[in-house]
């Protein structure tokens, strides 16, 4: 019932902001915000760490039972993080625009909310459809967000970041009803059904060619939304326009909706296609590391700089889905957190300059530590997180990540990867390897090359701001001139918190990295039992060496290796 | 089967032909134009038609007894007279007269249908109510010649549009649909007898006092039943006991009426359909009435014509002095109506 | 804990458990015992100094508070590790492993069989290489930093908490490096220190320059970090493990988790080496990397003196050393070899640029260049005894003469030309200064009986006395070395005689550190320093570098600088008097001149395991970092005569060494003499230099030298190379990449976007506004239709 | 229509089933009707007019649906034409409401006025 209750919560504030006075708006939303991270972190309360991986809170309400489509709800651990932190931005979007919107203020902050219900219903979703209602709904808010509250060029950006998110996720709607038809095809006299956890059984039966068409049309919904490479030149548009509260939302919430979605649907669905294709999906997200790092590095406009990091981040976050063993996926989890955290606070910094100087170019802007020391504090703190400075949260995704396609290799202990002859304890089956660690690992140099050419551009440097007689252009003066020169209590505030939890997940993941732990052993066991079914995962232990146990490791091989030899 | 059935259909389609020219003449011109001639060739043709489908029908089994009778045919050469001098005709009230004559005209096929009821409403709601909106609406719009000159008809009335095509595409729709029509007409079932005995028991007053007015039953007695499967009425004497009066005896006051048997058709088949009639006809009201209160101006083509109109008529008054737009939309503006 | 310390004991069970048939010998078994938990103080409390500091900075302190904070906090932290060390390294009992955990960090499943865990811990391994590199970086760092307190005083205020916090944060984050008991808390000190080197390079941020060089410091360290990560992985995957104690119980018993010998694994022996190498080559700036470093000398002295002589970059010394087993795994020794090599060439690489160029603080930067070659090139020759002996004692002359460069620029606004300097060493209050880099320059270049000619005479000899075969090339790289180490005497003095000794001259520096934060770029030659006030000031006529001989006569004397002063320089110089150091400049820098003196007696302190080398070859030698026997005699190498001890020139090196080299020591100081002395018994009796920026001799050789030197003083133009081959190129290609992500990917999208709009445009006159068009193609539509249906449907 | 010749007094008012020949004759006549609407609808510029032949299209209909209930004995084909009816008076009141409306504005009836109505 919670769950409901916290999608629910956003919505009914949302029709309070709509039917009261304007000037009552901010506050109403921010309660309703307030409450919302009330109820999430109750709901996390009531959950069950002991048993993570089994779907709690749960609660079934029939909707079309006909077509057996029901409001169905429940949370894993995973779910509930991501819960968490689209419950954690939502006070923070909220206060973080008090200033910055002036104008048609309860259609703002109504639609902000609207916009956190629907997310969360992504998260809770046991039902494809719901999930998939939700999953679209999100556009809606975000395009009014973006075409109303953005800049010069919202019109053409929301209409592209509708558009082209749309289109990619009616392909993959087009493969979920499929496979909910295939269930209804292959188990005769089965009536409709939309619950993931039956559809992802019957989706693993399917042959392998099957799955590779499945994947492909999941992934033209999925990637668009995270987005990989070929497919993200909507995000530096959408991000560059939208408002500063968008931009956060987006980057924080909205390209996890992908990343989860490809976690939830992709993994367990097609595991066979997903481990034929792991290699190529594991080279577009290293394309997009590089690629993205590199256009970063000759942006001038710092919020389109971020944006484009954005694509590198997600880049490192899904090819350490693609490992599909435990490090990479539970870095890959991971990485969805912190990059909400550390990007949405650097988008926060940026929207924080923007209301005072009304612009984001470089060209214009520069060496603000002499004016602005707190400001340029947490900067330079948010780009280290962003870096992936170790004691900061973005390291242990960023190492996990890595090191889950470094792990991930069947031609380990042959060739150049030593001549042991067999797997070493270390590594997993897959078919990424070291190669894809080293080369995604140029990343990080580059990730310290454009986060550091901004950082000596805007932060440090002589001072340089724009020109005044620029600004009456935007008729905004008067109001701009209200903000303190430094940051706000207010926009400390918003930042505090964040940069406390980027300290927090850097130096004690312990919790969550064991939150996550049972479900993502369950995900990898399924990839390794119906995905790598044409090539069995070879055991760590050669049969003729003797064997040296390691003090802390159990004697004996798990079972399923065994019974892998036997397949053999 | 199928057309052969009804006409030879080679003739139906020379004939369609034929009508199509006769209607493409009849069009309104500039100028002279044959239009009596075309109308009449048009009439020919649909004469022809049925003629042919006469002569067809005299020839196959049942003989003439299957033809309609005369009024048919005469009820609907008027009908379609008059149709077609509604679209021929320049002038739109006379269009809209001849349309009150088609519409008199299909209330008797009407009439020969047995749908007594529609065609009086027809008559009513159409020619009495719908057409003399029209005309209103006509005079209205319609620029009233001045003193001693003759009516000048409006431009787009003098001349048609593409008749040629438009008669072309019609009477390609015509061609096909009779094809159709007779194809589908000759696979109908035949139909099925109906028994009204269920709207009589739904109408024990009727009965009663079809009953009493004939003398088959005395003041006081009651309707008890109708048994539809033995086609007897039974009636509850005053005294209590029953009585049973079969088919035979039924009076002919107690024939279901066409009003009633649709009355019952309406509400008890359509109910909802009604209210959506209902709630059409409430929304059509007030959007009539709130379009019609808008407030309108010229737009800039008509005020130039408008300016150069008043100039012409009053050579002696500035154009620009007094308003044009006042002149222009009186009924919008009631004030400077009157001041005009 | 008790986890922990169970994991530990286990390791041990199982290590005497298995004991190899190829048994090394001298590699006993260590055990580990369990530290207490105040040694948690030497990492943390500089933690502590740092967020007391931050704090200070949240709550607008404009006093000297944070220098007082810091320095006492590191002072206690170096408390600590002294404490540690009485306690548990001294005396004669075999040196214990200490373990000492704080809380668990990374602990993951890496796989899903249930022996792939990942753990990592904030936990701290400390035995005696961790406690030799822990006391003279806590040591150093409680100095320097009294030293900073005067230092920095002019930027009292936020600046100073800005400092003093990146400066506490270093020593923690230098402290997890050295202390950690896995390789991945290693690496969040060493990433760490990388931040606070880049925070602290770029303290004048306004000066472009300095953010430039930070920018760059953080951008190669990360190179070489990336090159370390790999190593980390590839650690992992290969043993399933990160933690130290259970890698070296691996190395020590030759197999590996699951039973194979590891000498046969390539991947271990030749592959995870080479990539830790890279990780060293980047923080310490060796061969590609260095480049860095000279750079860094933008950052505040103190700084200079800490984290870019004496601690971060000997970082990459302490990760092969750490890592000694791993090296040594690998029967020919290749990538030994191969760090060897590098060593060599960067020591005499780096010296060449020293003798070359003008600016006393670069020179210190590419002297510490060199002097990390000899200690790399001394792990590669097998003698880790010697490099750590060598960071030891580099730690504290190279920071006393930092320190020393520090005090001169502090005094005379930041002129850091040794050609606008003269006589510094009899100016009032420059005494002190003058003599503790005495004692530092005779230590760097290696006169006898200074703890400078100790060490590196232990890398010389061991270097002559590899045996021929084992170490590819290594009586090259022991000559190279030999050479290097007569370059280094001669540009160490060089600098001496021209600063410190000489007829009284200077002329004021402009720099903006000291006089006017951040209003003037501080130019980084002379040619730019030219340039500069050459088209500022209308100077009239260019100069190259060989031509400053015509201006010498405007610079007579102190009263002509100042005169000068006013024509040429700022106007704000006007009143310029140097201010010599005050007294806790003049402590630290006494302190660390004492220390330096002090170091040198640590070679006759007799070790507790092993022969020769002092007390710190004794620390080594009791950690991992010893070079087992077997590979010292050459045994693995397979060659039975390979093992002879190599000579120098036929002698046994061990002896001759000490003659030999202070010889060579002896001649570049005298070739400096000549070269740069002033006259008279200053300059030995053998220069004639008679003014600050005229030395005839020394400028008639580089003339002679003509392009070469010109090459040198532009540091060979390998920034410029560098620049050329990579840096441009990658710039093209984001930019090539940028427009490909506007025109062809984004375009690709556009397009598909814009072919319904191209097919609606298309289709538009059919929409012509008239109802008639409209209702005629209806009525077709239906009528071809219905035709349709006729036909078809029959 | 032949009162007396009916077999039984219920279906009195109700004559029995004609022929498909004589329904193909009604047939002929409405679809005749609605096509004379139609070409006068495509030709005619007049909105009144216009207007006009759409109401012809309804009449044509209208005869169609009460022949077929004739010929099925069933009154729904009359129910309808009550239900055209009035759709018809709505949208007769409706588009010449709208007529004046346009009327008003540009004093002009044709249709071919109102183009750039078309967005």
């Amino acid at each position: 019932m919670i769950l409901f209750a916290l999608m629910l919560i956003p919505l009914v504030f949302a029709m309070l902001v709509v039917i009261s006075p304007a000037a009552q708006a901010k506050t109403i939303a921010t309660v309703g915000s307030f409450v919302s991270l009330a109820g999430a972190i109750y709901a996390a309360m009531q959950f069950d760490p002991a048993s993570a991986a089994t779907f709690q809170l749960a609660k079934t309400v029939d909707w079309i039972p006909q077509l057996g489509i029901s409001l169905s709800v429940g949370v894993d651990s995973i779910a509930l993080l991501l819960v968490l932190l689209t419950a954690l931005l939502g006070p923070i979007c909220v206060i973080a625009s008090y200033t910055a919107i002036t104008q048609r203020l309860r259609t703002y902050y109504a639609w902000l909310l609207v916009l956190q219900a629907a997310m969360t219903g992504v998260f809770c979703a046991r039902d494809l459809l719901v999930f998939y209602t939700c999953f679209e709904f999100t556009l809606v808010p975000m395009f009014i967000l973006i075409s109303l509250y953005g800049s010069t060029n919202r019109k053409r950006a929301s209409i592209k970041f509708f558009l082209y998110t749309f289109t990619g996720s009616v392909i993959a709607l087009a493969g979920l009803v499929y496979i909910a038809y295939q269930h209804t095809q292959l188990t005769p006299g089965s009536p409709w059904t939309f619950d993931i956890s039956t559809l992802a059984e019957t989706a693993r039966s399917l042959p392998l060619a099957t799955q590779s068409w499945l994947l492909l049309a999941l992934m033209a919904g999925f990637a668009v939304k995270i987005p990989l490479f070929p497919v993200h030149t909507w995000l530096p548009l959408a991000h560059t326009e939208a408002p500063t509260a968008g931009s956060v939302v987006l980057a924080g919430v909205l390209l996890k909706l992908g990343t989860y979605a490809v976690y939830r649907f992709v993994l367990p669905f097609v595991p066979q296609a997903v481990v034929e294709y792991a290699p190529l999906l594991a080279i577009l997200c290293i394309i997009g590391i590089i690629y993205g790092g590199l256009i970063c590095w000759v942006q001038t406009d710092v919020k389109k700089l971020v944006a484009y990091s954005s694509v590198a981040h997600l880049g490192f976050c899904m090819l350490g889905m693609f490992a599909l063993n435990n490090t990479g996926i539970s870095g890959s989890i991971l990485y969805m957190i912190n990059h909400g955290l550390s990007t949405g606070a650097l988008f926060l910094l940026i929207g924080m300059v923007y209301e005072r100087y009304h612009t984001r170019s470089m060209k214009e802007l520069g060496g603000l530590g002499a004016k602005m020391p707190v400001w340029s504090t947490f900067m330079v703190f948010f780009v280290m997180a962003s870096v992936g400075l170790p004691g900061l949260n973005g390291f242990v995704s960023e190492f996990m990540c890595m090191m889950g396609a470094f792990q991930a290799s069947d031609a380990w202990g042959s060739g150049i990867w030593g001549s042991l002859g067999h797997r070493p304890i270390g590594a997993t089956a897959g078919n990424l390897g070291p190669w894809f660690g080293i080369i995604a690992g140029t990343g990080v140099i580059i990730a310290a090359m454009y986060l550091l050419y901004m950082t000596g551009n805007v932060v440090w440097g002589k001072l340089k701001l724009p020109d005044h007689g620029h600004d009456h252009a935007h008729g905004t003066d008067d109001h701009a001139s209200k903000l303190p020169t430094d940051l706000s209590t207010r926009e400390i505030s918003i930042l505090v918190p964040l940069a406390a939890l980027c300290i927090l997940l850097g130096v004690y993941p312990k919790p969550i990295l064991s939150l996550i732990e049972q479900p993502v052993q369950e995900t990898v066991l399924v990839v390794n039992e119906s995905g790598r079914v044409n090539m069995p995962v070879k055991p760590i232990e050669s049969d003729t060496k003797p064997h040296a146990p390691i003090a802390d490791a159990p004697a004996e091989p798990a079972a399923r290796v065994v019974s892998a030899e036997n397949a053999q | 089967m199928g057309i052969a059935q009804f006409i030879n259909p080679y003739v139906l389609y020379a004939l369609l032909v034929l009508g199509a020219a006769g209607v493409g003449l009849a069009m309104p011109r500039r100028g002279t134009t044959p239009q009596i001639v075309g109308a009449l060739v048009g009439a020919l043709a649909f004469g022809l038609i049925l003629l042919f489908m006469g002569l067809k029908a005299a020839s196959t089994e049942g003989g003439v007894s299957n033809l309609p009778n005369i009024y048919f045919y005469i009820f609907s050469l008027i009908a379609l007279g008059g149709a077609l001098r509604v679209i021929t005709h320049p002038k739109p009230v006379y269009g809209a007269l001849y349309f009150i004559l088609t519409v008199i005209a299909s209330a008797g096929l009407f009439l020969i249908l047995s749908a007594e009821f529609m065609a009086f409403a027809l008559v009513i709601v159409y020619a009495g109510a719908i057409l003399i909106t029209y005309l209103f609406v006509i005079m209205l719009a319609t620029q009233a010649p001045e003193e001693g000159q003759d009516e000048v008809l409006a431009d787009y009335d003098v001349s048609a549009r593409e008749p040629i095509a438009a008669s072309v595409v019609g009477f390609l729709l015509i061609a096909v649909l009779t094809t159709m029509m007779f194809r589908g007409t000759s696979q109908l079932p035949a139909p099925a007898p109906v028994n009204q005995n269920e709207l009589l028991a739904s109408m024990p007053r009727k009965v009663e006092r079809a009953l009493l007015t004939t003398g088959k039953i005395a003041e006081g007695d009651k309707f008890e039943s109708l048994d539809a499967a033995a086609n007897v009425i039974i009636i509850k004497k005053a005294d209590g006991t029953l009585l049973t009066i079969p088919q035979t005896d039924w009076p002919e006051e107690m024939a279901v009426t066409n009003p009633e048997a649709l009355g019952f058709n309406l509400l008890r088949e359509h109910p909802g359909t009604i209210e959506i009639a209902g709630v059409i006809l409430l929304m059509a009201m007030l959007g009539a009435v709130v379009l019609s209160r808008k407030q309108v101006q010229l737009d800039e083509d008509a005020k130039a014509a408008r300016v150069t109109q008043l100039a012409h008529l009053d050579p002696g008054n500035e154009p620009g002095v007094q308003s044009p737009l006042e002149l222009g939309s009186p009924t919008s503006n009631p004030t400077g109506g009157a001041a005009s | 804990m008790m986890q922990a310390l169970n994991i530990f004991s286990s390791i041990a069970a199982h290590a005497v458990a298995s004991e190899p048939a190829a048994g090394v010998a001298q590699a006993a078994t260590r055990t580990i015992t369990q530290g207490e938990t105040w040694m948690l103080a030497i990492p943390f409390l500089p933690l502590l100094a740092f967020v007391l500091i931050a704090l200070c900075a949240a709550f607008k302190v404009r006093s000297k508070l944070p220098a007082f904070i810091t320095v006492g906090l590191l002072a206690l932290s170096f408390g600590a590790a002294l404490t540690t060390f009485i306690q548990h390294f001294m005396g004669p009992a075999a040196a214990p492993i200490l373990h000492v955990h704080a809380f668990d960090w990374l602990h993951f499943k890496a796989g899903p069989e249930a022996a792939q865990g990942f753990v990592a811990n904030f936990a701290f391994y400390i035995d005696s290489l961790t406690i030799l590199w822990m006391l003279f970086v806590t040591g150093l760092a409680t100095l320097i930093a009294l030293y900073a307190s005067e230092y920095m005083s002019h930027d009292v205020g936020p600046g100073y908490c800005r400092f003093f916090a990146a400066f506490s944060l270093f020593v923690f984050s230098m402290s997890c490096l050295v202390m950690a008991d896995n390789l991945v808390l290693l690496f969040l000190g060493w990433e760490g220190v990388g931040l606070c080197s880049y925070l602290l390079i770029g303290y004048f941020y306004k000066k472009a320059p300095a953010v430039a060089a930070a920018k760059k410091a953080f951008i190669m360290n990360r190179i070489g970090d990336l090159g370390l990560l790999m190593g980390i992985f590839s650690i992992y995957t290969a043993f399933g493990t990160v933690e130290y104690a259970k890698i070296f119980e691996f190395f020590r018993s030759g197999v590996d988790a699951t039973g194979n010998q590891i000498g046969s694994s390539t991947w271990i022996t030749i592959i995870i080496p080479l990539l830790f190498t890279i990780g060293a080559f980047g923080k310490s700036a060796q061969v590609f990397l260095y480049t860095w470093l000279p750079d860094a000398m933008e950052g505040p002295t103190p700084v200079s003196a800490l984290i870019h002589a004496a601690t971060m970059v000997t970082a990459g010394v302490f990760l092969i050393a750490r890592m000694m087993p791993l090296y040594q795994a690998d029967p020919n020794l290749l990538i030994l070899s191969i760090v060897a090599w590098s060593g060599a060439i960067t020591a005499l690489w780096s010296a060449t640029i020293e003798m070359a160029i003008f600016d006393i603080k670069r020179v210190m930067g590419y002297s510490t260049i060199s002097q990390l070659g000899f200690m790399f090139a001394g792990l590669g020759v097998l003698t880790p005894e010697g490099s750590a002996f060598h960071v030891f004692t580099h730690a504290f002359f190279k920071a006393t003469l930092f320190l020393g460069v520090g005090a001169v620029m502090h005094g005379f606004g930041g002129q850091l030309d040794l050609r606008r300097l003269s006589g510094v060493g009899w100016m009032k209050g420059f005494g002190l200064v003058a003599a503790a880099v005495f004692i530092g320059s005779i230590n760097l270049a290696g006169f006898p009986f200074t703890a400078g000619f100790f060490s590196k005479d232990m890398i010389l000899a061991e270097a002559f006395a590899r045996p021929e075969g084992q170490i590819a090339g290594s009586q090259a790289v022991a000559w190279i070395l030999l050479i290097t180490a007569g370059m280094t005497a001669y540009y160490t003095f060089r600098s001496f005689f021209r600063v410190y000794v000489g007829p009284k001259q200077f002329v004021p520096g402009d720099d903006a550190e000291l006089v006017d934060l951040g209003r003037h770029p501080k130019g980084v030659s002379l040619d730019a320093w030219h340039k500069e006030h050459g088209h500022g000031h209308g100077h009239g006529h260019e100069h190259e570098h060989n031509d400053h001989a015509h201006r010498h006569g405007s610079y007579g004397g102190v009263g002509d600088a100042r005169a000068h002063g006013r024509q040429d320089f700022d106007p704000s110089t006007e009143e310029f008097d140097p201010h010599p150091p005050g007294f806790a400049m003049k402590f630290a820098i006494a302190a660390c001149a004492i220390l330096t003196i002090a170091a040198a007696g640590l070679y006759f302190v007799s070790p507790a395991i092993g022969e020769g080398g002092g007390w710190a070859a004794g620390m080594v030698r009791q950690s991992s970092a010893v070079v087992s026997a077997e590979v010292l005699s050459g045994h693995t190498s397979g060659t039975d005569e390979g093992h002879a001890h190599g000579t120098f020139l036929g002698m046994d090196p061990h002896h001759v060494m000490y003659y030999v080299s202070a010889g060579v020591g002896f001649i570049g100081v005298l070739i400096a003499a000549f070269l740069h002395g002033p006259k008279g018994w200053q300059g030995l009796f053998l220069g004639v230099r008679q003014s600050c920026d005229v030395a005839p001799r020394a400028d008639k050789l580089a003339n002679a030298f003509g392009p070469l030197t010109t090459a040198a003083r532009n540091k060979y133009y390998v920034d410029e190379i560098y620049d050329a081959l990579i840096t441009r190129p990658l710039w093209v290609l984001s930019h090539i990449f940028h427009l490909f992500d506007q025109y062809v990917v984004d375009g690709l999208v556009n397009l598909i976007g814009a072919l319904p709009r191209f097919f609606g445009k298309a289709l538009r006159p059919i929409q012509s506004g008239e109802m008639h068009g409209y209702a005629v193609g209806m009525a077709g539509g239906v009528a071809v239709l219905l035709i349709l249906v006729v036909l078809l449907v029959g | 229509m032949n009162v007396t010749t009916l077999t039984t007094l219920a279906q009195a008012n109700f004559p029995e089933a004609m022929s498909q020949i004589t329904l193909a004759h009604y047939l002929v006549i409405s679809t005749a009707m609605f096509t004379i609407g139609l070409v006068g609808f495509l030709t005619r510029r007049n909105l009144i007019i216009m207007f006009l032949c759409t109401e012809l299209m309804f009449q044509a209909a209208g005869i169609a649906m009460i022949a077929f209930g004739r010929y099925h004995l069933d009154l729904s084909g009359q129910s309808f034409v009550v239900f055209v009816l009035t759709v018809a008076a709505a949208e007769a009141a409706m588009a010449l409401a709208l007529v004046v409306l346009l009327f008003r504005r540009k004093e002009s009836l044709s249709a071919e006025e109102w183009k750039d109505l078309q967005g």
